[in-house]
């Protein structure tokens, strides 16, 4: 126990509707704080309905007037929540906010536990520990720091593009960094986009165009992000510029090098492995940059040392062989993520043949097969590429809700599933079947759509397909692909002939989504999927400050939507960059020197460089702007010298013996 | 030399006595010993199961603490204990994965092993099926290296039955739809295996016992298909598939009026051919769908035992009763 | 049912995995042994040895520490440093004649709700096994939980 | 796993009458059954090999167990059809235990003596009644007394299936006994009087 004379604390139990009276029996909680920490200078201990509310903040902030609190805890939901919340309600209030705490008994109480009784006792430790820590607390000032007015995006399909495009717009310079060729995403794949059908190409290409001659817009495609440094408002980025072995300065993007290139390859990527490209191209039409790419692995040069006709033909000499990688290191104060989504592999669910039945397609395969600029120039035809389908099976929900696959919902799969039956319905005709689980056309105008796609006779199965075979049991069968469903609204199982079948495949994180959080330094949730700061209040800020995410890389989504994030990202960055600095949790390490003997445990401990040894003096120091406030130098100093502002032993010694309710009445012994 | 623990299954001595003599056959030339579970007890098939839940599991798990106690007995003691019938090997399998999910089932069942004396803690052995074994611990080129008579020439459709990779919560199979096992083992011995979409399609189960009419309409499927696809025969893993797609073919030929001959072999069967063994030291020979003209192809001449002619006596068979609901028109529809 | 010993847990988190995993494990509503009271910190690496000696010597009768995977430390490394010390701490506790199970280890990303639910159950459950510490002269004043969890403890 | 228990807690909580009936199927059933997450997708229905021969498929059935309709339910033939070949259960994105809950039906039919159509029940407990006296299964013992009640017509019909099994040594005319029958015997004993509750 601290020998300070008596702080004033005000103690807050805060119901959160029944999310914690339902557990807790807050009354009971507010009582007995009020009573068995009255020692510790608790002067005060309400509860009340809903803290975070203006009303509830209120209440804190005129007790502080009022009572003269010289130290508050808020026993509500966790700090990373509402924190900031009620530390500014303190600075209203005119109390220091780092004499604020919460004490979590949502997420770690009542949330979490059944029992009243038992969940009450645990919160009573909570909020005991909390107590006689924040007695230990000091007053902190905010560490200012300046904001770098450059802003990186990660990622150009539509969210990306949409963000780069509204910060450029708004004055500030944006580094636009693309992994494929060329921006555009898998946008620029499609042929049509719901509800309305327009182009997708028509709508998507300006805003490619635009963000490729935009002045405050550096393209950098065919590039990736190696390494991520700093933090909010500075940060230091390394991105790698992979070889494209064409001069981008010579290249007038005329296209004679692919046309000569000998070298023919399957398009895994733009043609989802449904054309051909060369081995120096550009993956469509009207991609920006202009410029081609060389695909090293498929050269022929490269492979045999010999061929180099691009570079014979080319009219500016624009190819050059020796081409190298290239690191270039960029400062920027906030980053965008829009690193977008991979298609679930269909060949896991073998049930349904992809892979196996060459008339099984995939959605992306379908876009392409349906796109005037595809390898059949639009025509719905069968692997073969000839024959029409007479009639096509378009099944949802491949890969998605099914936990077996992935638990989620991919929403977009129902509307593209209605876009692809009218597709096929206007090019070939043929009879079309929907097998849905539940139809989802939540949105402005989508169910519009479904109703139009009803209007022109596709057919609707409620089920979600058994199997896709070809082993004919009866005559009719014989040669087609057999979808056997139960109609679940018939009630009966249905084997129905078709000679298409196109799988909705889902949407999932990209294969490296993991590696490229741990880069930047955000989560993922159990999916896979970048984790927003606030499912609902904060969708596309993320846990860590200046770093933010927009589009389906941190959900499934439809392009409104993806829009939409792209914007709402950009507008939180520019309020960042229009507060030109911000303010950092004050959370560092600092040596008194006094204390320091000198012994250089600490020196080897920082990853950040921020300790150095004065040689002169014989002892340490610590850098406060290198310092990133982990304190693992504090918990190793033998001689106690190095402080830990905001975690200090105290506090947290402080903590533990109220989680052990050693700080009651009577204590002494 | 691989030990195992063998549970042969009750159809090893009876119905299906030939994939016993083929399995003896084949160990040697492999070497691979099994050592028999003593005094084990019939798994319930899927039977037990429908009737009194704890009882039925407790029928499975007096085997495996059986097999437990037998393997901690001696000092090389295996912990895999091998079924080469695929009802066995998924009961087995089962009970022992349903006691680690449900500790309360596992706690009944020893309840009631404790009256035998007896008690097995699930999680003790690993359950395998023969030919998991063969292909992942022996290995195709071990197989492939044993081979003296390559079954070349042979069209075979690999039959993995249902029971077999599925629901296989140990995580056994390469898939449960289209495993590529029994493929891959038929090809290491050289036969030509065709594509067979109903591999792990279901042959009727008992039903050829209690809703003949349900299990024709199964058995006519698969052999229909194999048929299509120009097998000269069938390879199965499965005592009960071989049981009703053998024994009950004329059966099902006579109900639909078609006339399919499709013979039906254990895998075992075809791999000690392959080894250069003889018809009769693999039981072949007792199927009632003779597979002399299949294995003509292999230049196999197999012995002539009394076959008993369907066709002489079907016109003496009394006519069949027929359900009227849609059995009628499955069977028209089906005719070629 | 039997009245059983309620052991009492200090929990060390690290601000950017664990506690955040606790938290997840709050938000989807996932139940798990309530005898383990958390302390935030920025990193495990802020872990100094003498907080979990001060945690036993004052009536818990275990301590968990949890942290970022390896590799995952948000700080780049220090949770490497916190595994150091852990295990020199275990040898410590052993020459205290004090079972070195009485602290834990465990990683838990922030993903991870589940786990960290989970690996709270089992690790009250192994303390469980090994009884109370009793080490403190204020222990037996510890209020004992008289409800037993049965409800709480997944099967 | 704690989510399991999760399960479990929820279906222990459904105490509305409708409901009991679900509950109880779930608690009957080998492992943690996952029944209440059905869906009603129709996963089991579309791939079942049988469903044609069924009254009701095995979506309907889940649909009315949620509804607490016992009698229907331990009425229909579905239970008795399945030939558990599992693909509804590998297929079901909910996990749901499908087969085994099958079996559950049956047992709980059985007892309430309400499935019309013995000749399944009764071939099942045929089998079992083999099982219990000899300790292994009895092939022609159980196919002659089976077909003699139920499709005496057939025998004939079956007669050149079964002469040959016999003549090839397929069909054993006697049975097999195991050595420690007491030993067996004592445990079903016992096994018989447990149920499980949780």
């Amino acid at each position: 126990m601290s020998e300070k004379k008596l702080e004033r604390v005000g103690v807050y139990v805060c119901h959160c509707g029944t999310n914690i009276a339902g557990t807790v029996d807050v009354e009971g909680l507010a009582k007995w704080s009020a009573e068995k920490l009255k020692h510790q200078g608790v002067v005060i201990a309400r509860d009340y309905k809903f803290m975070c509310s203006s009303l509830g903040q209120e209440l804190i902030e005129k007790d502080i007037k009022e009572l003269g609190l010289t130290r508050v805890v808020v026993a509500a939901c966790s700090p990373h929540l509402h924190e900031k919340t009620f530390r500014t309600a303190a600075k209203n209030a005119g109390l220091n906010p780092y004499l604020v705490e919460l004490a979590s008994i949502r997420e770690q109480v009542s949330w979490v536990h059944t029992d009243k009784v038992i969940a009450t006792e645990k919160a009573k430790a909570v909020v005991a520990g909390t107590v006689s820590r924040v007695i230990e607390n000091v007053p902190l000032e905010d560490i200012k720091v300046p904001i770098n007015p450059n802003t990186l995006v990660v990622g150009g399909g539509i969210a990306g593009i949409q963000a780069a495009l509204e910060i450029a717009n708004a004055g500030f310079h944006v580094y636009l960094v693309e992994r494929e060729p060329s921006i555009g995403g898998h946008m620029a794949q499609f042929d049509k986009t719901f509800p309305t059908l327009d182009c997708s190409a028509c709508i998507l290409t300006p805003r490619m165009v635009e963000a490729g001659t935009h002045p405050n817009i550096t393209l950098l495609t065919w590039s990736e992000v190696t390494n991520v440094s700093g933090y909010v408002g500075n940060f230091n980025v390394t991105i790698k510029k992979k070889a494209r072995f064409v001069i981008e300065e010579l290249c007038t993007g005329c296209g004679i090098c692919e046309e000569k290139c000998p070298k023919k390859v399957i398009d895994e990527v733009f043609e989802a492995g449904l054309g051909y490209r060369k081995a120096v191209y550009t993956p469509f039409a009207q991609a920006v940059p202009r410029y081609p790419v060389m695909d090293k692995e498929n050269c022929t040069y490269f492979l045999k040392g010999t061929c180099k006709a691009c570079e014979k033909f080319c009219p500016t000499g624009a190819i050059d062989f020796t081409q190298q990688d290239e690191f270039i290191n960029v400062e920027v104060g906030n980053i965008i993520l829009t690193t977008g989504y991979d298609l679930f592999d269909a060949r896991r669910v073998s049930n349904y043949g992809y892979g196996r039945l060459p008339n099984v397609f995939t959605s992306l395969e379908f876009e392409r097969l349906s796109n005037a600029a595809g390898p059949t120039n639009g025509n719905i035809v069968l692997r073969d590429g000839k024959t029409t389908p007479k009639s096509v099976g378009i099944i949802h929900c491949v890969g998605s809700r099914d936990k077996n696959f992935n638990n989620y919902c991919s929403v977009i799969c129902c509307m593209q599933g209605l876009k692809f039956a009218h597709l096929v319905h206007e090019r070939t005709g043929a009879t079309v079947y929907n097998f849905y689980i539940d139809m989802r056309t939540a949105y402005k105008a989508y169910d519009e759509f479904y109703q139009r796609v009803l209007e022109e006779g596709t057919l609707f199965v409620r089920g979600k397909v058994a199997e896709v075979t070809n082993a004919a049991r009866y005559e009719r069968e014989k040669g087609k692909l057999i979808i056997q469903v139960e109609d679940t609204l018939a009630g009966k199982q249905r084997r129905i002939p078709v000679d298409m079948v196109i799988l909705s495949s889902g949407l999932q994180p990209r294969h490296d989504a993991k590696e490229v959080g741990k880069l930047f330094g955000i989560s993922c949730s159990t999916d896979g999927w970048f984790t927003e700061k606030h499912p609902k209040l904060d969708p596309v800020a993320t846990m860590t400050e200046g770093i933010f995410i927009a589009g389906c890389a941190q959900g499934p989504k439809d392009i409104p939507s993806s829009v939409a994030q792209g914007a709402a990202a950009s507008a939180r960055v520019l309020d960042k960059i229009l507060q030109r600095e911000v303010a950092l949790e004050p959370i560092k390490a600092s040596v008194d020197q006094e204390l320091c003997s000198g012994c250089r445990i600490c020196n080897g401990l920082c990853p950040f460089h921020a300790i150095t040894f004065l040689e002169d003096r014989m002892v340490t120091e610590i850098n406060p702007a290198l310092c990133q406030g982990c304190g693992t130098c504090v918990a190793a100093c033998p001689a106690g010298a190095i402080g830990g502002t905001g975690f200090s032993d105290e506090q947290i010694m402080a903590q533990i013996d109220g989680l052990l309710f050693r700080t009651l009445e009577p204590v002494e012994a | 030399m691989n030990k195992y623990l063998l549970y042969p299954g009750c159809s090893l001595e009876s119905s299906a006595k030939a994939y016993m003599e083929s399995l003896n056959a084949i160990l040697g030339p492999l070497d691979v010993h099994f050592e028999e579970i003593e005094d084990w007890n019939c798994c319930g098939a899927t039977e037990y199961l429908g009737i009194n839940l704890i009882p039925a599991y407790s029928l499975i798990t007096r085997n495996l603490a059986l097999a437990a106690r037998q393997s901690a007995a001696q000092m090389d003691g295996t912990r895999t204990i091998v079924a080469p019938c695929s009802a066995c090997y998924l009961n087995l399998a089962k009970a022992d994965y349903y006691m680690q999910e449900r500790p309360s089932l596992g706690v009944k069942v020893n309840e009631a092993l404790e009256a035998g004396g007896l008690q097995y803690k699930a999680g003790t052995l690993d359950v395998r099926h023969l030919i998991d074994v063969l292909v992942y611990d022996i290995g195709l080129d071990t197989i492939r290296s044993k081979v003296t008579r390559p079954l070349n020439g042979l069209r075979v459709a690999p039959y993995m039955g249902c029971m077999l990779p599925r629901p296989d919560y140990q995580h056994r199979w390469s898939d449960h739809e289209h495993p590529t096992e029994l493929d891959d083992l038929l090809r290491a011995l050289g036969a030509e295996v065709i594509d067979y979409p109903l591999t792990t399609s279901c042959c009727g189960g008992h039903m050829t016992q209690i809703g003949p009419e349900t299990a024709f309409e199964l058995i006519r499927r698969l052999v229909a298909d194999a048929d299509e696809r120009g097998a000269h025969l069938m390879a199965t893993v499965c005592p009960m598939c071989q049981l009703n797609i053998d024994a009950y073919q004329g059966e099902m030929n006579h109900y639909f009026s078609t006339g399919y001959h499709m013979p039906i072999l254990f895998f075992t069967q075809l791999m000690g051919l392959a080894f250069g063994k003889e018809p009769g030291e693999l039981g072949i020979g007792v199927e009632l769908v003779s597979s002399r003209n299949a294995l003509a192809n292999l230049g196999v001449e197999v012995p002539i035992a009394q076959e008993p002619t369907v066709r002489k006596r079907k016109d003496e068979g009394l006519p069949m009763p027929r359900r009227l609901l849609n059995g009628r028109k499955r069977g028209k529809e089906a005719v070629k | 049912m039997t009245e059983q010993f309620e052991p009492t847990i200090i929990g060390f988190t690290c601000n950017w995995c664990s506690y955040r995993a606790a938290d997840l494990a709050g938000t989807a509503r996932i139940k798990y042994a309530p005898n383990v009271r958390l302390i935030r910190m920025m990193c495990s690496g802020r872990l100094d040895p003498t907080f979990v000696l001060r945690a036993l010597s004052s009536g818990a009768d275990g301590v968990m520490i949890t942290g970022c995977h390896p590799g995952e430390c948000h700080y780049i490394e220090q949770n490497y440093k916190a595994l150091r010390r852990y295990l020199l701490l275990k040898r410590v506790l052993k020459g205290l004649g004090i079972e070195p199970e009485r602290v834990k280890l465990v990683w838990a990303s922030a993903a991870e709700g589940v786990r960290f639910a989970s690996e709270t159950t089992l690790f009250v459950e192994e303390i469980r096994k090994l009884g109370p510490l009793n080490w403190g002269k204020y222990s037996e004043q510890l209020p004992v939980i008289s409800e037993p969890v049965h409800e709480e403890v997944p099967a | 796993m704690p989510h399991m228990t999760d399960e479990r807690v929820r279906a222990g909580l459904a105490h509305e009458e409708d409901l009991s009936l679900l509950h109880e199927v779930s608690m009957k059933t080998a492992g943690v059954s996952h029944l209440e997450m059905c869906i009603q997708c129709g996963t089991c229905g579309g791939s079942c090999p049988v469903a044609m021969d069924m009254d009701h498929t095995p979506r309907m059935l889940f649909a009315m167990l949620r509804a607490g309709m016992r009698e229907e339910v331990l009425r229909s033939n579905t239970p008795w059809i399945c030939v558990s070949c599992y693909h509804c259960v590998v297929r079901c994105p909910q996990e749901v235990h499908i087969a085994d809950v099958m079996y559950t039906l049956k047992g709980m039919a059985i007892k309430a003596k309400l499935y019309q159509d013995s000749t399944a029940p009764h071939f099942s407990q045929t089998f079992v009644g083999m099982v219990e006296t000899y300790g292994r299964g009895f092939e022609l013992g159980l196919a002659s007394r089976h077909y003699l009640r139920y499709f005496p017509l057939r025998l004939p019909g079956m007669m050149p299936m079964g002469f040959g099994m016999i003549t090839k040594g397929r069909m054993p005319i006697r049975p097999r006994k195991i050595k420690h029958m007491d030993q067996l015997k004592a445990i079903l004993k016992r096994a018989k009087q447990l149920e499980l509750t949780s």
